[in-house]
């Protein structure tokens, strides 16, 4: 087991890991810009070290600086949550040149997953549900007819040189295809000069469910059935539950099962992240995040396994405590991304908060750097903390998730609480009727200005 | 008695500096017939958070926090200062054996060597910002620095 | 020197410039005879807590909170004000077509029945602590009252 | 179900319950006394009465007031609580006669319980173990000799007429037995002019366990395993634990089902708990508390199940939630009770908070209604806040619980924290060896000074 753990991270974050690291009776350095001199994790960890200003390339993303912060207090490894050097397959090469433990997964996972073409090439390798499409380019009308008939309609036509939406069609039938491969030919070749197009299922209505997988790096891997992340704001996630609404037993172990084994065939090591697009009950991989994610505690609060302790056990070569049997999905779990932004205009809303005042009682959980009189820097992300609220049924976790909202208090800072106070509210969402698309819906349609 | 003569607005913000300077919280001073007196009370602190106790249940290794790693002391904020740029150990000579690149009083111009900071294997070179005369050097050869970290104050 | 020259608003507002620009929590000047001191300090406020939103997810009452159970405002609790010894409902008349106990205007000796308060189907007098004129009745026949609420003042 | 619930308590408890009717979706009002205006539960209420001045007799424990606090709001229904008018059988009478709800157990069943001779009585017809004794007086040494010998040595030779301790010597052996009897005698005749004495079972080195049951009031019952109370001072529980650490699987099913059978005779409705001392693997039943206790939390944490919104619902007439075999112990959980009490004196520190934060992360659960800027009364009892902590096993369990306590800030008053930081460092408490007396011992040997 390490002695002592670097956190390479800040914010809640920091706190999380920094709480693991105690909990198994391992040391903590924090380090930190000047920005963050004065944050929770910084107090609490062992010992602590400024490793630079404000801007996070200066600091947060400094390899040598963090190198040397490890070689100064004798830190043995570093966990990078997430973000920053989390996926930096570089770093944790750089750090096992200087025979210091990154926990995380192997670089060379880090590195194939973080290319999208690489990605889905190992996932369909390793049997994970990918979009079906025609693979190379499709030239004539004929061709594309076969394919759109074996993929099923809708199926979206893509420029190969592609992105940002443009040469981009929609073809509902057959009788739609030929016109949509002619504009997005047209399209295509005046944006980038380049008419190949491609064709792959479009998914009308999808919902983002993603699988917790983790490996012991040789060969043994479980997963923590599925979180559902459809609950968008510009691709940024909002709210998470587990189990998805939409999923039952067989489905969520079907899936579960599917992914576990990519990962023993992989030989992965850590906690990583399965995504998908859902819709009318199949699953189509998205990408791998191979790092622990934001929305992990819903997994833990539904397993009761400290995902983070998982992490720092496999990455100094001990084994995941748990076996595919030990792992029993017991109620359901929310969790609400408090942001220091408006709640309807999501201007970031950085400054000091006057008032802080967390809820408590049975099945909730904060997971939060924040404290009264905190002043939270401009210089990094929005998210303050987290509300995880655990019930034995939906319902149960719905309604108190409710009263728990209701009782959390942090003034002098815009946040995200009266967003989630109207969710908690809403019909679709108490009926798990959402896909990935319905909170901007509701949001557009003024549903915050009720 | 003229407005001015009673406050001397400059000489209220010269004592308001000096508070903050000298980290006092109060000042008075009084010449024949003028006195002034200016007092900063001292801002309610943060969450105060309890330090960590000693470990018993699990093996946890003593922690080796080097003394550097304490915040610099207020009196090291002083004009002159040089801060470290980076993390890492400074070292206060070129070899073991080597002379020191400075002292205490040594003269300095802009550019010159001060002391070398390494990180990653590699010795980076910290060279006076200023000219001037080293009036104080906070670091021993070998310590550890921080970011931002007092290193020396040429004066 | 006349008052007028020793109050100099001007000067006062020089000064608490003075204060907020230099970030002091006080300032004293002194010359001849002529003494000023400013001061500013910082409150701390309590918690506030969110207002319980309105209910959707499961059927929940309409509040019935009888608005008489809303804080005391300041102003009731001046001199001669009469508190209600207890929680209940109070009624200003014996019986529902009988004249009130007495009306703003009417005068009181030690002992004299202002109003009822019903608790537990038990009729509770209260009486007058004091002689006096009733000035203001803030309850209305049949309100719900809390302990402490100002039910009548007799000046 | 009821429409309206006032909370005739104050404290962690009224926020507690808030917190239950709240996630029912029921309205609530809150009543205080002058001292209390300001407190959490009042803010958090529906709707609040002040119903008298700080003195309890004159407020909390004033049942004209409640029941008017009723009639003014409208509620249809009184959660009491613990302590005040909780085991009070008259004002459940009261209540009843008003036609308002009492989230209780039945009159006669508060009663029966309240009565020590009575409550054992009932105990033994109902086959709960309870301390063997002589039953009667013992007159001479002969059958005196013959009754220790069936209950076995150490016993205790108690007046009769006895109270304060006076009167009581303790038998180890036969040998012992004469003296014993006779100068409890001379003391008994001198204390109270009577010199009638019994025999009873001595526990040397009991635990204080404590097993949690609930009732539908039709012959329902279940119960919900048992709580290790046995770290008190001066009678008062200090820490709590479930399961016990003297305890296996079996043991608690067995002693588990002999309370809930029992209920299930009585016809038992709602919360109680069960308490018993143990020793060398027999419990011997001490008194039943018909009410919600301090330290229920610890079966919360361990079974999933809210026990405040049980017993809600079954007085209202409704169903238990889960039958017996539903309920499932998972890992361990711990709480602490945090006392505005100077940690080495024990004396109360009443005042204001000047910093309040609490921890969060998995597994952490808070109750408390104190917040930065609240100012505790001097009028009440010391208790500002439970810290309840649950691991998967319980050493999973201590570790967290370490790291939550390192964590938690109260400033401005005395609070007995640092006691427990020092407990949970402590071989015999990690270890689960201690009895009734450990604490006290702990204590006088300078537990708290080193």
């Amino acid at each position: 087991m390490f002695d002592k753990i670097l956190i390479a991270n800040r914010g809640e974050i920091a706190l999380r890991i920094l709480r693991a690291a105690k909990e198994l009776g391992i040391a903590t350095v924090a380090v930190h810009s000047t920005a963050d001199a004065d944050a929770m994790h910084v107090r609490l960890a062992d010992e602590s070290v400024c490793i630079g200003p404000p801007a996070a390339r200066d600091s947060y993303l400094n390899i040598p600086s963090i190198i040397a912060a490890c070689e100064i207090t004798g830190a043995d490894a570093v966990h990078p949550g997430y973000g920053f050097l989390s996926e930096n397959a570089r770093f944790a090469e750089v750090l096992a040149h200087h025979q210091i433990g990154f926990i995380g997964p192997k670089a060379q996972h880090i590195r194939t997953m973080g290319d999208k073409i690489e990605a889905k090439r190992t996932a369909l390798k390793l049997g994970i549900p990918c979009v079906p499409g025609s693979e190379g380019g499709v030239e004539d009308a004929d061709t594309a007819k076969r394919v759109a008939a074996e993929i099923g309609y809708p199926v979206l036509v893509k420029a190969a040189a592609g992105g940002g939406g443009r040469g981009m069609k929609v073809a509902r039938s057959e009788a739609e295809l030929e016109q949509a491969i002619g504009m997005a030919k047209s399209e295509a070749k005046a944006a980038f000069g380049d008419d190949a197009v491609y064709l792959e299922k479009y998914l009308e209505k999808p919902r983002h469910i993603e699988v917790q997988v983790l490996g012991d790096g040789r060969g043994g891997a479980v997963h923590l059935a599925e979180r559902d992340c459809s609950l968008q704001r510009r691709h940024q996630k909002v709210w998470e539950e587990g189990g998805s609404p939409a999923l039952n037993e067989s489905m969520r172990a079907e899936i579960g099962g599917i992914c576990a084994n990519a990962m023993k065939e992989l030989g992965y090591l850590g906690a990583g992240t399965v995504e998908f697009l859902y819709e009318d009950g199949r699953f189509y991989f998205i990408e791998m995040n191979t790092r622990i994610q934001v929305e992990h505690p819903v997994t833990e609060m539904i397993t009761g396994i400290d995902l983070v302790i998982e992490q720092i056990q496999v990455a100094s070569g001990g084994p995941l405590s748990v076996s595919q049997s030990d792992i029993k999905v017991e109620g359901h779990a929310i969790e609400c991304r408090i942001n220091a932004e408006h709640p309807e205009t999501f201007r970031p809303s950085p400054g000091e908060i006057t008032h802080y005042h967390t809820p408590g009682g049975l099945g909730v959980r904060v997971d939060s750097a924040a404290f009264q009189g905190y002043r939270i820097p401009p210089n990094y992300d929005s998210l303050i903390g987290k509300l995880i609220v655990h019930g034995r049924t939906r319902n149960e976790c719905l309604m108190r998730l409710r009263r728990a909202l209701d009782e959390f208090v942090i003034d002098g800072i815009d946040t995200t609480l009266p967003l989630f106070r109207t969710l908690v509210r809403n019909p679709d969402v108490q009926n798990g009727l959402y896909d990935i698309h319905w909170l901007e819906h509701f949001l557009e349609d003024g549903g915050m200005k009720a | 008695m003229s407005k001015n003569d009673a406050i001397d607005p400059e000489l209220v913000r010269e004592l308001a500096n000096l508070v903050t300077e000298t980290g006092l919280s109060e000042i008075e001073v009084e010449k024949g017939d003028l006195r002034i007196r200016v007092v900063r009370r001292l801002e309610p602190v943060g969450v105060q958070v309890a330090a960590a106790p000693v470990a018993a249940l699990a093996p946890t290794p003593v922690p080796a926090a080097p003394s550097a790693l304490a915040p610099a002391e207020p009196a090291r904020n002083q004009a002159g200062t040089v801060p470290s740029p980076m993390v890492g150990t400074a070292y206060l000579r070129p070899s073991p054996d080597a002379k020191a690149f400075v002292d205490v009083g040594s003269r300095v111009e802009v550019g010159d060597k001060l002391l070398l900071i390494e990180a990653m294997k590699t010795f980076n070179e910290i060279v006076a910002p200023r000219a001037g005369t080293v009036s104080a050097i906070f670091v021993e050869d070998g310590q550890p620095v921080e970011f931002g970290e007092a290193l020396l104050v040429i004066s």
